[in-house]
């Protein structure tokens, strides 16, 4: 298998605070991993530093073997790194279906979408997704659930090796919870490495086999769901909030 | 050359001091509302054709036309905010065209009304006559200026540290969202500072075009490429960073003017070369915070 | 059976506005033939007898007036003496105009080319007379010459016109200058008067070297060459005694603080004399901040706009001891000035501007050109234009108008084509001065009117 | 594989072309096309030909800048406020190979769009950092100062002057043959400007638009596509450049370099509605004839009121735009066409 995604060192900083500090891990290839951790804690810094949205103060990110420190977003999606946000972005004058095209046209994209044409496969996605149905409308009628599922879409547009799921889950209903993790889960079976982020530890736990856990952008915790809920930094973290594991 | 010395600080400081008028109105809608008010140097032009003509019909007593001018500026000001900006001022390609659509359409009544030619407005003028030096004369309202100038942003300084509505002014200009949810009524907050913008505009021409000539109806558009220049050198949104933009901006152009070869063909060009450089190296001015993306 | 009502509900709708539509274009584009009028013709004359003259130029700005009055003035004035006679068929004259909105400071080029061709092929002028702004004219000048009709200007100063003449006479041989001189000869106009007027000044100051020359213009094409010329000739002209200054040549955007550093610079530098060369909106500024800060040197040149009577009001009389070109002014030019000048108050209330005169000139010439070829045709009427050099001159009310042959340029110099000059004296009048450099003028008796007032200031400070 | 697509497009092509005749947008543009087809045989008349017509030439012209600007700021999101850059530009380049090394006039209409081109190139690049209404600001400086150079009597010897350069040879001494060279020039840049808009390049620019994050995160190469995006919208600038310098047969920097340039397409492809390209050439046409009948009213006496309604021109274009971008976001022309669209799905009966 070895090692997809190497971190070492990772330091941000943004004038005087430092949302990430000195931060290391490791994800191999193939692995399902959470990264946990409360509000605030750097969640979204890590994925846009390893996604390439924010160029790191100090540290290394290898990807594959390459050095994808401070590269372009769009070069680092070439790779094949793609993300989610969490907040839902999409282009919203499009069909649903041309915003899946348009991950298929990048060079990633392209090269598995050549031989059937973007536009065929874009809607086969959509199919994956579930979304096939409303192809030609625009994403800004949508249901909150479903466009968590265009979100998801795009991002196999590029034909991801590694998918960043920035916080997948918030604001959904039970329901579209669950229709999301069948998604999330098959994504995984193909050979899909997954990190996904969440700072409420409960929908995780259930999820992944394995979990970093960070606080005010430092390293805390790592290993499995119920040794890392154990933890006692990490239960201070978010006791210290008043949040607990609700 | 003590000679060009002095005329080079004296001009300078009196740019500085009228752009530091205008650009500090403007900045200041920007920094509150991110509303790019292309129709700022029309304000400032149309107050000065207003001098122009409101003594035909009004009593020849020149403060009170000046005041009644600076009020209906104002009140301009306040309208174009209510009525055109207000329902648009989320997208900023909507305000940018519907101000350069405004000030299209004043420039064009103006032209209407009054041509293209040139027209004097110096009974207006505060203070008449001149100081004069061996070297040099300095111009009685030129000083004046000056020193209103330095009197109006100190007041305004103080007004937006001390006052009620300066403190909101203060608190939407950080956060929108979370002044509105502190109960400050942001639409109204921004239609004050779009009348204090216009008024301030306003009360510039009414110190500056009395010693200067009307330049005809498209001279507005200058001061609004120097209040550019000044905002983007000292950062949009950054008060201090406009008075120190206006007076770095001022003393530039009377340099390039004075003391380069053709300066004087150049001088204009400036600002532009200003705005240029300063979008393409810190886009966020020297004063001004990250927040450009 | 709803849709069907549907249906011929759609269908009477498209009708409607398919005849509306159509209505509108029909009368749009068949009412104005009705519509033309030459003003200026004497009614109960059909299209046949009238020699239109079309004006191009700015509606509603003075030039493109200016340009209109005179044409006008000069129509009426022929048809009262009773038109021109060719091969035993009276002819009259009439004048339209088209706006070609050159004066806006937002050119639009194209607007110039749409109000030729109303002229030409609209109107149906046989003759045209105009141009002000010349970056425009030399867009829409190309449709008279594409028509081969004769167009004399009346209002740009630059060379380039007539230099096309010269180059390609085929193309361009239908266009005739006016108005005025061109902005070389200007040049040379400015240095034989200021090299007497330097010399003459420095023997009533026995106690001042005037002898240090600015120069503020424009930064514009038409006085590149001006410039250049008043730089390298002057001192020759004086005998050396004149030094040139820097010239300070400024963006034509200016603002008052400019303008007051660039009289404070040249008051830096020692200047006796400044001569501005301005079209636009500068002048105004500049005689406003001169007479505020009473700068030691006199003002002597061309400002185009202090040519016009409210000048005066419009600097608040801070024009006062200017001294600048001006074309024609109430004085014995030719022997046709002074009755002119008054009659044409008497009708419009207010002075001629240049082009007024020019237009008035131009008219009155393609008349005579017109009698003497018994024709319309330009290819006999050119010959007859041409035929006006400086041995057989036209008379005019602004000078004696005789042409470069092959350039179709007005002769420049005394007696032809040259201008005055005129100082703003204290009190709001005008006078032609100085003595010195027009002497009297033959048969027309002497054209100044008054004498030269050097500043107060000045003279204090000379003495 | 490629060729054989191709000969099934071209064998589908009378079919397709049948089918969409029958659409409400193919059914209007084809009877557009047969009116601008048939409008310059209607009449003899020398004021037709030679004032009327050339209005439309005129409008076409101005419809390939306003469409050009629409496929940058409407289409890719860049917002343009100095498309008169391009405009003058190759204009500028145009003329200066005509007059000043006897090109002949179609090698110097390429290469002026070309040089638009390049420019696009020049400016695209150190305005990509720019966003909103930081880019507005940063083309309409570009565009002063390309302006205040040309203007500079000084700089004369090198940018031409205030006067510009002059006496260009027209594109045809016959109005009618001028007519047709830019209604040929016009169908294809549109055929063009609206197939980039609707292929996957298309897709692309407005995925920019509509989230360039989002773009970015889809592997898109944002700054890439956003100068093409500067490039493709600056040649057709330039195309339009050149022949409105040829149709005027001159150039100068107020004329061909003048903010009022960018204004005239900002408002035209306003007032047909962004994105629809189709909405730039109508919003042309109907500028330009508003600006004709203005002048045709001409003076207007009410007793003793006397309005020259052309000099209100400006004015009223101006408050068109206000009212445009203030009360009809979509354009004035899009809703109308619905309209009739609807009129037409009832006249076809369904």
């Amino acid at each position: 298998m070895g090692i997809i995604l190497e971190v070492k060192n990772l330091t941000k900083k943004f004038g005087g605070l430092t949302a990430v500090n000195d931060f290391s891990f490791e994800i191999q290839r193939g692995e399902y991993v959470g990264l946990i951790g409360p509000n605030g804690a750097g969640k979204t810094t890590v994925f846009n530093l390893i996604s390439g949205f924010e160029k790191p103060s100090s540290g290394k990110i290898r990807f594959d073997g390459i050095d994808i420190t401070g590269l372009k977003p769009y070069k680092i999606v070439n790779l094949g790194i793609a993300r989610t946000f969490q907040l839902v972005r999409s282009f919203k004058f499009l069909s649903l279906l041309d915003n899946i095209v348009i991950p298929c046209l990048s060079k990633r994209g392209k090269k598995v979408s050549k031989k059937v044409g973007a536009e065929a496969y874009a809607s086969s996605i959509l199919a994956s997704v579930g979304l096939v149905d409303r192809a030609r409308i625009p994403p800004v009628i949508l249901p909150h659930g479903d466009l968590r599922k265009l979100q998801i879409g795009k991002a196999l547009g590029t034909n991801p090796q590694f998918l960043l799921l920035d916080e997948p889950f918030s604001g959904l209903s039970h329901e579209e919870q669950e229709v999301l993790t069948e998604l999330i889960n098959k994504l995984h079976d193909d050979g899909v490495t997954i990190f996904i982020t969440g700072h409420v530890l409960r929908e995780l736990m259930t999820l992944v086999p394995r979990v970093i856990a960070m606080h005010q952008g430092k390293f805390i915790a790592d290993g499995p769901p119920q040794e890392v809920a154990n933890n006692k930094i990490v239960l201070e973290a978010y006791l210290g909030r008043g949040e607990g594991f609700a | 050359m003590e000679a060009e010395i002095i005329n080079f600080l004296f001009n300078g400081t009196v740019n500085g001091a009228i752009f530091s008028l205008i650009a500090l109105g403007y900045s200041l809608v920007y920094g509150v509302g991110h509303i790019m008010n292309l129709a700022h140097g029309a304000f400032f032009m149309l107050t000065g054709y207003m001098l122009l003509w409101f003594p035909s019909f009004l009593p020849e007593i020149p403060w009170l036309i000046a005041t009644i001018v600076v009020i209906f500026v104002t009140i301009i000001g306040g309208l174009a905010y209510i009525i055109l900006i207000k329902p648009l001022q989320d997208t900023s390609v909507g305000v940018v065209l519907i101000t350069f659509g405004l000030a299209f359409f004043i420039q064009e009544y103006v032209f209407v009304l009054s041509g293209t030619t040139p027209y004097s407005v110096k009974e207006f003028k505060i203070i008449d006559g001149v100081t004069k030096i061996p070297s040099f004369s300095f111009i009685n309202q030129f000083i004046f200026l000056i020193f209103a100038s330095l009197i109006i942003v100190s007041v305004f300084a103080l007004f937006i540290s001390k006052s009620k509505l300066g403190k909101s002014i203060r608190a939407v200009s950080q956060d929108r969202e979370a002044a509105s949810l502190m109960g400050i009524n942001t639409n109204r907050v921004l239609l004050y500072t779009l009348m204090i913008s216009a008024f301030l505009a306003s009360i510039a021409a009414v110190l500056y075009l009395p010693a200067a000539a009307l330049n005809g109806p498209s001279m507005g558009w200058g001061y609004l490429t120097n209040s550019f220049a000044v905002v983007i050198l000292g950062g949009m949104g950054s008060l201090v960073g406009s008075v120190v933009g206006a007076y770095i901006v001022g003393y530039v152009t009377s340099f390039t003017s004075i003391f380069i070869p053709n300066g004087p063909s150049w001088a204009h060009l400036v600002p532009i070369i200003i705005i240029v450089i300063m979008l393409l190296i810190r886009p966020q001015g020297i004063f001004g915070k990250k927040e450009l993306r | 059976m709803e849709s069907l009502t549907k249906r011929i509900l759609a269908i009477v709708l498209i009708a409607v506005i398919g005849v509306g539509i159509g209505v509108g274009a029909w009368i749009f584009l068949a009412a104005p033939e009705a519509a033309i009028k030459y003003p200026g013709a004497p009614s109960g004359f059909d299209k046949d007898n009238t020699i239109v003259i079309g004006c191009a130029g700015d509606t509603g700005e003075i030039q493109g007036d200016a340009n209109y009055e005179g044409a006008y003035f000069a129509c009426k004035h022929i048809n009262e003496a009773g038109g021109v006679v060719i091969n035993a068929i009276t002819y009259y004259f009439g004048v339209t105009k088209e706006d070609t909105d050159e004066s806006n400071p937002n050119l639009v080029p194209s607007r110039g080319v749409d109000a030729a061709r109303r002229l030409i092929y609209d109107k149906e002028v046989d003759f045209a007379v105009g141009g002000f702004r010349s970056e425009a004219l030399l867009a829409y000048i190309e449709e008279f010459m594409d028509a081969e009709m004769i167009f004399i200007g009346t209002g740009a100063a630059t060379d380039i016109f007539c230099e096309k003449v010269n180059e390609t006479y085929a193309d361009y041989k239908w266009f005739f200058r006016f108005m005025p001189i061109n902005s070389t000869a200007l040049g040379g106009q400015i240095l034989y008067t200021l090299a007497d007027f330097i010399l003459n000044i420095n023997a009533d100051y026995p106690n001042h070297d005037v002898k240090e020359i600015g120069i503020l213009a424009e930064d514009l094409t038409w006085v590149t060459s001006l410039v250049g010329a008043i730089k390298d000739v002057l001192p020759l002209l004086t005998g050396g005694w004149a030094t040139m200054l820097p010239e300070i040549l400024y963006d034509i955007s200016l603002s008052a603080t400019d303008m007051n550093s660039h009289l404070a610079d040249l008051q830096a530098d020692g200047a006796d004399i400044v001569i501005p060369v301005i079209s636009a909106q500068g002048g105004i500024l500049m005689m406003q901040q001169y007479a505020l800060n009473e700068y030691d040197y006199l003002i002597f040149g061309i400002d185009v706009q202090s040519q016009l009577d409210t000048y005066w009001d419009d600097t608040g009389g801070d024009c006062v001891y200017e001294t600048m070109m001006q074309t024609l002014y109430r004085c014995n030019k030719t022997s046709k000035s002074v009755a002119f000048w008054d009659a044409f108050i008497a009708q419009f209330g207010h002075e001629p501007l240049y082009i007024a005169c020019g237009a008035y000139d131009a008219v009155s010439a393609i008349r005579d050109a017109v009698e003497d070829a018994q024709s319309l045709d330009p290819d006999l009427i050119i010959p007859v234009m041409e035929s006006w050099d400086r041995s057989n001159p036209h008379l005019g009310v602004a000078g004696n108008a005789a042409w470069w042959p092959n350039t179709h340029d007005l002769v420049a110099g005394y007696p032809f084509g040259y201008t005055l000059w005129a100082q703003w004296q204290p009190g709001g009048t005008k006078a032609v001065v100085p003595a010195l450099i027009y002497p009297d003028v033959g048969a027309y008796g002497n054209i100044t009117t008054g004498d030269y007032v050097v500043a107060p200031w000045v003279h204090t400070e000379w003495s | 594989m490629v060729k054989e697509k191709m000969k099934e497009k071209i064998n589908n092509f009378p079919g397709y072309l049948k089918s969409w005749g029958t659409t409400f947008i193919g059914g209007l543009t084809i009877l557009c096309l047969i009116i601008l087809t048939v409008i310059p045989f209607l009449s003899n008349d020398l004021k037709y030909v030679y004032v009327f017509l050339p209005q439309f030439t005129l409008a076409m012209i101005f419809a390939i800048f306003a469409a050009s600007w629409d496929l940058l700021t409407g289409i890719s999101g860049q917002i343009s406020f100095g498309h008169a850059i391009f405009f003058g530009v190759a204009g500028y380049i145009c003329a200066y190979f005509i007059d000043y090394q006897g090109f002949p006039t179609w090698v110097a209409i390429v290469l002026g769009s070309l040089g638009a081109v390049f420019f696009g190139l020049l400016i695209g690049i150190p305005c990509l950092r720019l966003k909103g209404p930081y880019l507005a600001l940063g083309t309409l400086a570009f565009s002063l100062i390309l302006l205040k150079l040309f203007l500079q009597g000084s700089l004369a010897h090198i940018f031409f002057g205030s006067e510009g350069i002059s006496g260009l040879p027209s594109l045809s001494d016959d109005p009618i043959i001028e007519y047709f060279i830019i209604f040929i020039f016009t169908i294809i840049s549109f055929i063009v400007i609206i197939q980039i808009s609707k292929s996957k390049l298309g897709t692309i620019f407005k995925s920019i638009r509509d989230d360039e994050t989002g773009a970015d995160a889809s592997g898109i190469n944002t700054t890439k596509y956003k100068v093409i995006a500067f490039m493709i919208s600056a040649f057709f600038a330039g195309l339009a450049g050149t022949f409105y310098a040829l149709y005027n047969t001159a150039v100068n920097p107020t004329g061909n370099f003048g903010t009022l340039n960018s204004f005239f397409a900002i408002l035209m492809a306003s007032l047909g509605g962004l994105t629809t390209i189709t909405g730039a050439a109508l919003g042309a046409f109907f500028f330009i004839f508003l600006e004709y009948i203005l002048i045709e009213i001409g003076v207007i006496e009410i007793g003793n009121l006397i309005i020259d309604v052309s000099l209100w021109k400006f004015a009223i274009f101006a408050l068109i735009l206000i009212i445009v971008v203030r009360f009809a976001e979509r354009g004035i022309l899009r809703p109308i066409l619905e309209h009739l669209k609807d009129l037409w799905d009832v006249l076809m009966g369904r």
